[in-house]
């Protein structure tokens, strides 16, 4: 398999007062062709951060790469000219975001959002590109498409907004789709369609995904490999199954259990002591060492190097070995 | 847990809610008005009625736009319902004066979704906690700024922060100091809105801890309104469903995970993800989109989609049959 | 920040401009070559446009009989109508001009006009004598609403056409088609300067029938000048009229700009769009001073006196004759002229303007002495002084800059100013009402020296008519009766000059100035006149324009 | 290994920085808006130190030495009565400044009220008020001053009281737009919850958090009120004569603009500066009102 | 819309008649009485019997309420009444001035946005750099600055220095003689409208549907023209209205520097000389443009945004 996508130690962080305040602070990682990663953290985690760095949107949110490659099918992106960018939004990459209501331009009509799209990257007539939107439509199963054509997206439901903004994102077939929390914003049994649906258009046309988002549940159940970020940093990754069944990083551990003993209705729910440093906040050795009850001496002094173990799983952290020796640490 | 419960379900019905009903009336042109004379309203909430239990956990689970809020927030007249009875202890806060009503206030209090939005965004903690303590005037100053600092020990708060204002917390922290501000008055019923919805897993944990430790110390009754199931199968002790304005199924929270009846319950635990796949149902995808309130569909407001529905479902409302012990369901198919 | 600098600089160099610009205004117009000679001399040219400012704002209506005679629009309307006489200002007598000529009977009662043959409106007819009935009749209908309707009660009729008992105005009689027979009810001195203004010029019958309304906008007359176009606040034109009577005159056109703001006036006349303008008193000495336009310039003192009129009805200190010719004494107004009014006004000696006919030189005047001032004051039991209300509007001479500059005289001998600015219009409506204790401004404009006392120290005129300070002496009045009435102009004068010493040494106002009327022209502008009555009030008969000036 | 305790602990106590300090560390920068605040904020102290600073008495006429051009004896010359401009202009600013400030004080105290009141009641009574508003909006300022001063006289009294007719209207807009936004949000419905009396949620939870757009009006407002000022003086019904305001000195100053520059140039550029440094001093305040910043 | 339309056309009507009372009522209340302007004070030639027949005439002498009635009637039936100075049907003044004012305001108001659009849009681009510093700066100077004096120094750099465009005057038709009162009266406006729409682009380029438009490779015109202006559009098209309204009713002291025979002159020359029929007349001219170039940025506005559009 050939890699599609090759992330090289990137920096991202924003200049306030002239001082640099890092976001992402130096992250590893590859996505080869037809893979569905998922990247999972809290919020402020920057996992929302490394899909902007990969689309180059950074400085719209006053952002900027400090180091670091993004590498696209062996092109570094990071040095790209506009031009090429442009080509390359939307055509190559096209991304999936959390509110559909807001991500939609609220003056403009379903129909003109897709056709304008796909007109920036095809040369085709008005009306071609009008046909191909319909079809797009028909595809994400949005009913009678030909008149929603003609609709804004506040007059749809939260549902069918989402499915607009997927026809759009892979009216031009790109190769890799990033979905930055699709579903966050829509109902239960509404996730379950669009989940269903993106990754059906996935598996169907070999193309690559990255889902971000904060739900356990829904990386379980939708991808072949987890990353989990905090606070900027790498914590793990790992195929689903085994991530799920023995995470090796505290955090990992931490998280899987809270949401464990919520699901198991249990009295008492683990949870992660402490809070997620703000960004800014420096933090010597281990990012996550405050908050981590199996943190040694060596933790709070050096930085954890990312270790590849025997079964190809990455993890960041001096103790992961000796993990399971310690039971009930959340509690 | 449950079984703790079914013991505390002898107890007294601290509020009761009859035949609840809240139309948002549509504002019509005076044109409009001219052409067609039918009133259209928005059908938040359609003929509710449940009963919440001194020293439990009422959840109201349901998607977007099922009138779980408005439910909530008709209980303490944030919202003036349109039809229907509320009664507190026996009195009916509906019909209630202005006075009669304040004083009442003090024993319902509402945590907030939204812990960016819901503080005073001008006000420091100090003066956010104490708040409730000023309006019903509670205490002398001094004795004032020793309950704030108590409430923000008791909520996990350092006092020493009392003087900051809520943008210079976290989104934990603030939710924090929503319920501090809520428990000032020591009220009897917590309406907690989406108390926990915009939080990060981990927080979530802590936030559900706080206020599981709360219930124990202070007797507090909550009415947890959630859409997210896994919070709600932890935290409560029963479980009312509510579909488009209906509760349609209300049953201890045991019963209703390990035996829905409704239809539309079953589907919204079968939708959930989750990561223990032991504890996967069988997927059941609903077909559509949940129809608008304006125009509630005829007869069972989820024919439209529902994958068991009949003719009857398509012409007649189903009442609320009780099956055993607190479990009721609206469907014609349950019994 | 390098940049941040950039944007200060250039913010305090925008300001630099502003300074530079403005204080290089009066170098700026005279680094132009100056090739006038003196003003009039020369052989006039036929043709050419004059621009003159024109200061008042819109004239409103061309219609003579519409608006009262004021510069506004007799300063247009005099070049487009012919009255039966005019009144020749440098001169200071009546000229033929509709009427060739004209005789008053014994008793002074009936003029007879002989009118001029071959006098044409623009529209071609002949003027006749039944054009002057029907013009005269339509002023005092009551149904035009004429403001100047009522300076026309001394013709016998009067009462009864405006009532509407009578059909006609019989004191107005058309002898001939040549031949104007006009009866008033008792002999009146200021009959003639009537009959100069343009609202008793003669209107075309069937034009006025035919515009209605209209007539106003395009105006119709036998003057000198026929109406060419208006733009409403902006300007008015007006065209030769081949046909005059008298001969063509020079000008091919004359444009009227109506510019009201002082500073735009200046802009435009450095600029040349403006060919002559009148000066105001900020402006005189920044002209005078200004080589190039020093000898372009027109002085005359204008009949009009302004003056601090004292209300005699109202109570105050005032009501003392001592207090009043005090307050003459303790003002130096010589010095206020020289410096606030930079010379543009003349020290009033009396009441009478000295270009009026019968100017009397020896009339007393109050000098500059605070000491008698002191004294009288004193004798009047106002030793510590005491407040003096005064009523002003916004002007320098006449007005609220006026005031300013005598406050620091009058307190130096105890008497306190408490100014109250007021606008034009409620200032006129309160001194007609007499609702003020003391009022400065301006009065004037009679070429007559009874009417011009009379007007405003005749019991009969008391208020709005223009005695607005109530002053009553019956020896005043008994003289400027006895004035008015005599055939003998000297004899007009003496009673006049008698009347005047007793109103002087009476006081019933503050005697400021006379106004200094200046226009400005630029050097290629021949054949301007002062003319007292106002300055503005130009025969533009005479004017030409010498194009060898412009180059 | 530590066991930290979970739950409800008082675990995330660290919590942020306080940003507080980060704002106080912000850097002041010399920056145009800066110098101009900075001159602003001295000729305000100027003004208020009228009599302290120059030893002429501001209505006191020298015909003598009539407009004379800026000496080291006139700092900013003399005008066409020879009273000192330095002079007028430091005094002239005190009433300038009195009018504008008491003006917008009113203009806030009824604009912000009314607007309150309409934006928070709705229905007819939004309307009545916003009827009222469109009506002065639509409607010449100037009659309105013009009958006022008419019907009471001439006094600086009467004069804030007509510029503030004029001025309330833009400000009920803006409070009442925002009052209708806030109304809605979970805060406010929060005190509903607690009780709290019609009163205290206008005055305590909605006022508050439209400080910084009032502030901003306010100050826009005031250099519209100074210029106001200055065209009713022109029909002398501004500030009355002896006494000097900006206005009228810049609309006397006019007539002799090319004769004596400094007459009109000196208290229009400081009313120019003051009226600049005012709004970028309201920008500022915007700024400071915002919590969030 | 048409419905909307009609709707607030009816809602007009009153705010409209209270307009006309109150103009009326002030111009009754205040001292000066509009026969005695007609004569000429400084000469002092009244004739009391006169002045009591033109009063009469006019119908001055009748109750007030009368008076106002017998003005509603005439306004219903379009008519204005006459002036009582130029004696002219107040109809056709206003007729005569209305273009110069609409042009002169038009053309202003063109400035206005070209000049204020762009800044804020520029500023708003380069939010916090010098550029954004100087364009801010900038418009609140032009809003701090006088009118006369602004239109004073442009008359004395452009006509007597550079002598390029006259200083005053006005012929129909020509343009040169509105350029230099249209940025006068534009410029104060354009630092309004600059305030505004950086303001309004700042909030629309934090938005979401910003970063998809980026996300979609769009063209840059494409991003800001259509998808970041139309969205900023509403707030800057309800500044603009209201903006022309005072610029109508503010067109005074331009129009009277650079002797433009517009309404605000004839207004205040109406006022200053108590001739009520012309005061009323302009008032209903100016309210009315008012209140219906407030309805057409409403409507605007409606156009503009489809989630206002399709409320009801």
């Amino acid at each position: 398999m050939s890699k599609l996508l090759e992330i090289c130690d990137l920096k991202v962080g924003f200049t306030k007062n002239d001082e640099f305040t890092p976001v992402i602070k130096g992250i590893n990682f590859s996505l080869n062709k037809g893979e569905n990663l998922g990247i999972v953290g809290e919020s402020g985690c920057g996992k929302s951060m490394t899909s902007l760095a990969i689309m180059g949107l950074l400085k719209h949110k006053g952002l900027t790469v400090s180091e670091g490659q993004i590498k696209w099918n062996g092109r570094n992106l990071i040095d790209q000219s506009e031009k090429e960018q442009k080509s390359m939004l939307g055509n190559e990459v096209a991304m999936i975001f959390q509110e559909p209501m807001t991500a939609l331009n609220p003056m403009l009509t379903v129909g003109t959002q897709i056709v304008e799209q796909i007109r920036a990257h095809r040369k085709v007539s008005k009306k071609e590109a009008e046909a191909h939107a319909i079809q797009m439509l028909k595809k994400v199963g949005i009913p009678s498409p030909e008149s929603r054509m003609n609709v804004y997206p506040h007059e749809m439901s939260g549902g069918m907004r989402q499915r607009v903004m997927i026809a759009m994102a892979i009216s031009c077939e790109p190769e890799l789709l990033i979905a930055d929390e699709p579903t966050t914003a829509l109902d239960v049994t509404i996730q379950a369609q669009i989940l269903d649906l993106l990754s059906n258009l996935v598996s169907e046309t070999n193309r690559s995904m990255i889902l971000i988002t904060h739900d356990l549940g829904v990386v379980a159940n939708y991808c072949q490999r987890v990353m989990v970020m905090y606070s900027g940093k790498v914590m793990e990754e790992s195929p689903t199954n085994e991530l799920f069944d023995k995470p090796l990083h505290p955090y990992t551990k931490g998280l899987i259990e809270s949401v464990k003993s919520i699901e198991e209705n249990s009295e008492r729910i683990a949870s992660i002591p402490g809070m997620v440093p703000l960004p800014g906040e420096v933090i010597a050795g281990c990012v996550f060492c405050e908050r981590c009850p199996y943190a040694t001496d060596i933790c709070s002094q050096q930085e954890p190097p990312i270790e590849t173990t025997d079964d190809g799983r990455r993890v960041s952290c001096w103790n992961y070995k000796n993990l399971s020796e310690v039971v009930g640490a959340y509690e | 847990m449950n079984e703790a419960f079914n013991m505390k379900a002898i107890q007294e019905p601290l509020m009761e809610i009859k035949k609840l009903k809240k139309h948002f009336p549509i504002k019509k042109g005076f044109f409009d008005k001219l052409k067609d004379k039918t009133e259209l309203s928005v059908k938040a909430v359609d003929n509710v009625t449940f009963t919440i239990y001194k020293g439990e956990t009422l959840a109201l689970v349901g998607e977007s736009g099922c009138g779980k809020s408005t439910t909530g927030r008709s209980l303490l007249r944030l919202i003036e319902p349109t039809e229907g009875e509320v009664t507190f202890e026996g009195k009916n806060i509906l019909s209630m004066k202005k006075q009669d009503m304040k004083d009442i206030r003090r024993e319902l209090q509402i945590v907030f979704q939204d812990p960016y939005a819901s503080l005073h965004p001008r006000m420091t903690v100090r003066e956010i906690i104490m708040e409730p303590l000023i309006i019903h005037n509670v205490g002398s100053a001094s004795e004032r700024v020793k309950q704030v600092e108590e409430l923000m020990e008791i909520v996990g708060l350092s006092s020493k922060m009392k003087n900051r204002y809520p943008h210079e917390f976290s989104g934990g922290q603030r939710q924090r100091i929503g319920i501090a501000k809520a428990l000032a008055l020591k009220p009897k019923i917590i309406v907690c809105d989406e108390a926990v919805s915009a939080l990060d897993v981990s927080v979530q944990a802590n936030i559900l801890n706080l206020l599981k430790d709360l219930q124990d110390e202070f007797q507090l009754t909550y009415l947890f309104i959630s859409h997210d199931l896994g919070v709600v199968k932890n935290i409560s002790n029963r479980v009312g469903v509510m579909y488009l304005g209906k509760l349609v199924e209300i049953a201890d929270t045991h019963t209703l995970f390990t035996n829905p009846r409704h239809p539309y319950t079953q589907a919204l635990l079968s939708a959930r993800p989750v990561i223990d796949k032991g504890l996967q149902t069988e997927r059941i995808v609903l077909e559509g989109e949940i129809p608008t309130p304006i125009n509630p569909p005829s007869g069972c407001r989820f024919h439209t989609r529902c994958p068991l529905k009949t003719e009857r479902c398509m012409k007649e409302s189903p009442e609320m049959v009780n099956l055993q012990g607190g479990h009721s369901v609206a469907c014609f198919l349950a019994n | 920040m390098k940049l941040r600098k950039l944007s200060i600089l250039l913010l305090i160099s925008m300001f630099t401009l502003v300074l530079a610009a403005c204080s290089g205004g009066e170098t700026g117009s005279s680094s132009k070559s100056s090739n006038s000679q003196s003003t009039n001399n020369g052989e006039p040219q036929s043709g050419g446009t004059l621009t003159r400012a024109h200061i008042y704002g819109d004239p409103q209506n061309l219609d003579p009989i519409i608006r009262s005679h004021g510069t506004a629009t007799s300063m247009i309307t005099w070049n487009i109508f012919e009255p039966l006489v005019r009144y020749d200002a440098e001169k200071g007598e009546y000229l033929p001009g509709n009427a060739e000529s004209w005789e008053n009977n014994e008793e002074g009662t009936v003029y007879t006009f002989k009118l001029k043959q071959g006098v044409k409106f623009h529209n071609g007819r002949e003027v006749k004598a039944e054009d002057f009935k029907y013009s005269l009749e339509r002023l005092v209908n009551p149904e035009n609403a004429s403001p100047n309707a009522g300076n026309l009660q001394m013709v016998v009729g009067y009462e009864e056409y405006t009532s509407g008992s009578a059909s006609e105005l019989t004191g107005v009689k058309v002898v001939d088609d040549y031949t104007l027979e006009i009866t008033i009810s008792a002999p009146n001195n200021t009959f003639l300067s009537i009959m100069s203004l343009p609202y008793t010029a003669a209107v075309p019958k069937e034009v006025v029938e035919e515009l209605g309304d209209e007539f106003g906008s395009k105006p119709v007359g036998a003057g000198p000048f026929k109406f060419s176009s208006w733009v409403r606040d902006s300007e008015i034109v007006l065209e030769k009229y081949e046909d005059y009577f008298a001969g063509a005159p020079y000008l091919d056109t004359v444009v009227y700009k109506i510019l009201t703001d002082q500073a735009a006036r200046d802009t435009a006349f450095s600029s040349e769009q403006i060919d002559m303008m009148i000066l105001g008193d900020a402006q005189y000495a920044q002209y005078k001073s200004n080589t190039q336009y020093a000898e372009l310039m027109i002085e005359v003192p204008e009949l009009f006196i302004r003056n601090l009129r004292f209300n005699l009805e109202k109570e105050g200190p005032w009501q003392d004759v001592k207090v009043r010719q005090a307050i003459n004494y303790a003002i130096d107004r010589e010095t206020i002229i020289a410096t606030v009014l930079g010379g543009k006004a003349y020290p009033a000696k009396g009441i009478l303007p000295t270009s009026i006919k019968g100017y009397n030189e020896e009339v007393f005047s109050y000098p500059y002495d605070p000491e008698k001032a002191k004294e009288l004051l004193k004798e009047a039991g106002y030793e510590n002084g005491f407040t003096l209300p005064i009523l002003t509007t916004s002007h320098s001479a006449f007005g609220v800059t006026a005031v300013e500059a005598m406050s620091g005289y009058l307190e130096e001998v105890g008497i306190k100013i408490e100014i109250e600015q007021v606008d034009m219009a409620t200032l006129a409506d309160r001194a007609s009402s007499g609702d003020f204790d003391t009022m400065m401004y301006s009065n004037g404009g009679m070429t007559n020296l009874v009417e011009f006392i009379s007007k405003y120290f005749h019991s009969d005129n008391f208020g709005a008519t223009g005695n607005t300070g109530y002053y009553k002496n019956e020896e005043v009045d008994a003289l400027l009766d006895k004035a008015l009435t005599t055939t003998d102009e000297n004899e007009m004068i003496e009673l006049s000059r008698q009347a005047e010493a007793i109103v002087v040494e009476e006081a019933p106002m503050w005697f400021f100035n006379y106004n200094k009327a200046v226009i400005v022209h630029q050097p290629w502008v021949k054949g301007l006149q002062p003319v007292p009555t106002d300055i503005d009030y130009q025969d533009l008969r005479k004017v030409w324009i010498d194009e060898s000036a412009k180059n | 290994m530590v066991k930290l305790e979970t739950s409800s602990g008082n675990l995330e106590v660290q919590s942020t920085q306080p940003l507080q300090k980060v704002k106080a560390r912000r850097k002041f920068k010399i920056s145009l808006s800066n110098v101009l605040i900075g001159l602003t904020m001295v000729i305000f102290a100027t003004v208020l130190c009228a009599p302290l600073i120059t030893s002429y008495n501001p209505n006191e006429n020298d015909l003598t030495s009539v407009l004379q051009a800026p000496s080291a004896a006139h700092l900013m010359g003399t005008d066409h009565l020879g009273r000192d401009i330095f002079t007028r202009v430091l005094f002239g600013g005190q009433k300038s400044l009195l009018i504008a400030l008491l003006v917008q004080g009113i203009a806030v105290s009824v604009g912000a009220l009314l607007g309150l009141i309409a934006g928070y009641i709705g229905g007819r009574t939004d309307k009545f008020i916003m009827a009222l508003t469109n009506i002065i909006f639509s409607f010449p300022g100037i009659l309105f001053a013009i009958a006022i001063m008419a019907a009471l006289g001439t006094s600086v009294f009467n004069l804030i009281l007509a510029l503030s007719l004029v001025s309330w209207p833009e400000m009920c807009r803006l409070v009442r737009s925002q009052t209708m936004a806030l109304k809605e949000r979970e805060f406010v419905e929060g005190g509903y919850a607690l009780g709290a009396s019609v009163y205290r949620i206008l005055f305590k939870y909605i006022l508050p958090n439209c400080y910084g757009n009032i502030v901003v009006i306010a100050t826009l407002g005031m250099a519209g009120t100074m210029l106001a000022e200055a065209s009713l003086s022109f029909l002398g019904l501004g500030v009355q004569p002896p006494d000097a305001s900006w206005g009228s000195m810049v609309n006397t100053g006019k007539d002799y603009l090319y004769q004596a520059p400094w007459y009109v140039f000196s208290p229009g550029i400081v009313m120019f500066i003051t009226i600049l440094g005012i709004n970028l001093m309201g920008d500022k305040l915007r700024d400071y009102f915002d919590p969030k910043m | 819309m048409i419905q909307y339309t009609l709707k607030r056309l009816l809602e007009t009507i009153p705010i409209w008649v209270a307009i006309t009372l109150i103009v009326f009522l002030l111009m009754n209340f205040i001292p000066g009485d509009p026969v005695m302007q007609l004569m000429d004070a400084r000469s002092g030639a009244i004739d009391e019997q006169v002045v009591e027949q033109i009063r009469e005439e006019w119908g001055l002498n009748d109750p007030l309420y009368m008076q106002y009635l017998n003005f509603l009637t005439n306004l219903v039936q379009g008519d204005l009444g006459t002036s009582f100075q130029s004696r002219m049907e107040v109809t056709s003044v206003l007729l005569e001035r209305i273009p110069v004012t609409i042009q002169v305001t038009l053309l202003g108001l063109f400035f206005a946005i070209v000049i204020g659009v762009t800044a804020g849009i520029i500023s708003a681009m380069k939010r916090g750099n010098w550029l954004d510093t100087f364009v801010s700066t900038f418009s609140i100077a032009g809003v701090s600055l006088p009118a006369f004096f602004l239109g004073l120094l442009l008359m004395y750099i452009f006509s007597v220095k550079l002598n390029w465009l006259p200083a005053s005057g006005y012929k129909l038709g020509e343009v040169k003689f509105l350029i230099l009162p249209a940025i006068t009266l534009g410029l104060s406006v354009s630092g309004i409208i600059a305030r505004i729409t950086r303001s309004s682009m700042i909030d629309v380029l934090k938005m979401d549907y910003m970063v998809t438009s980026y996300a979609k490779g769009l063209s840059k015109y494409r991003i800001l023209g259509i998808h970041a202006m139309k969205n900023a559009l509403s707030p800057i098209l309800t500044i603009i209205g209201v903006q022309l309204g005072l610029l109508l009713s503010g067109a005074v002291i331009t129009e009277t520097i650079f002797g433009l025979p517009g309404i605000g002159r004839l207004l205040i020359d109406g006022i200053l000389q108590r001739d009520i029929p012309v005061v009323q007349g302009c008032v209903i001219f100016i309210s009315t443009v008012f209140l219906v170039v407030n309805l057409l940025t409403d409507i605007c506005c409606r156009l503009v945004d489809p989630r206002i559009r399709s409320e009801h």
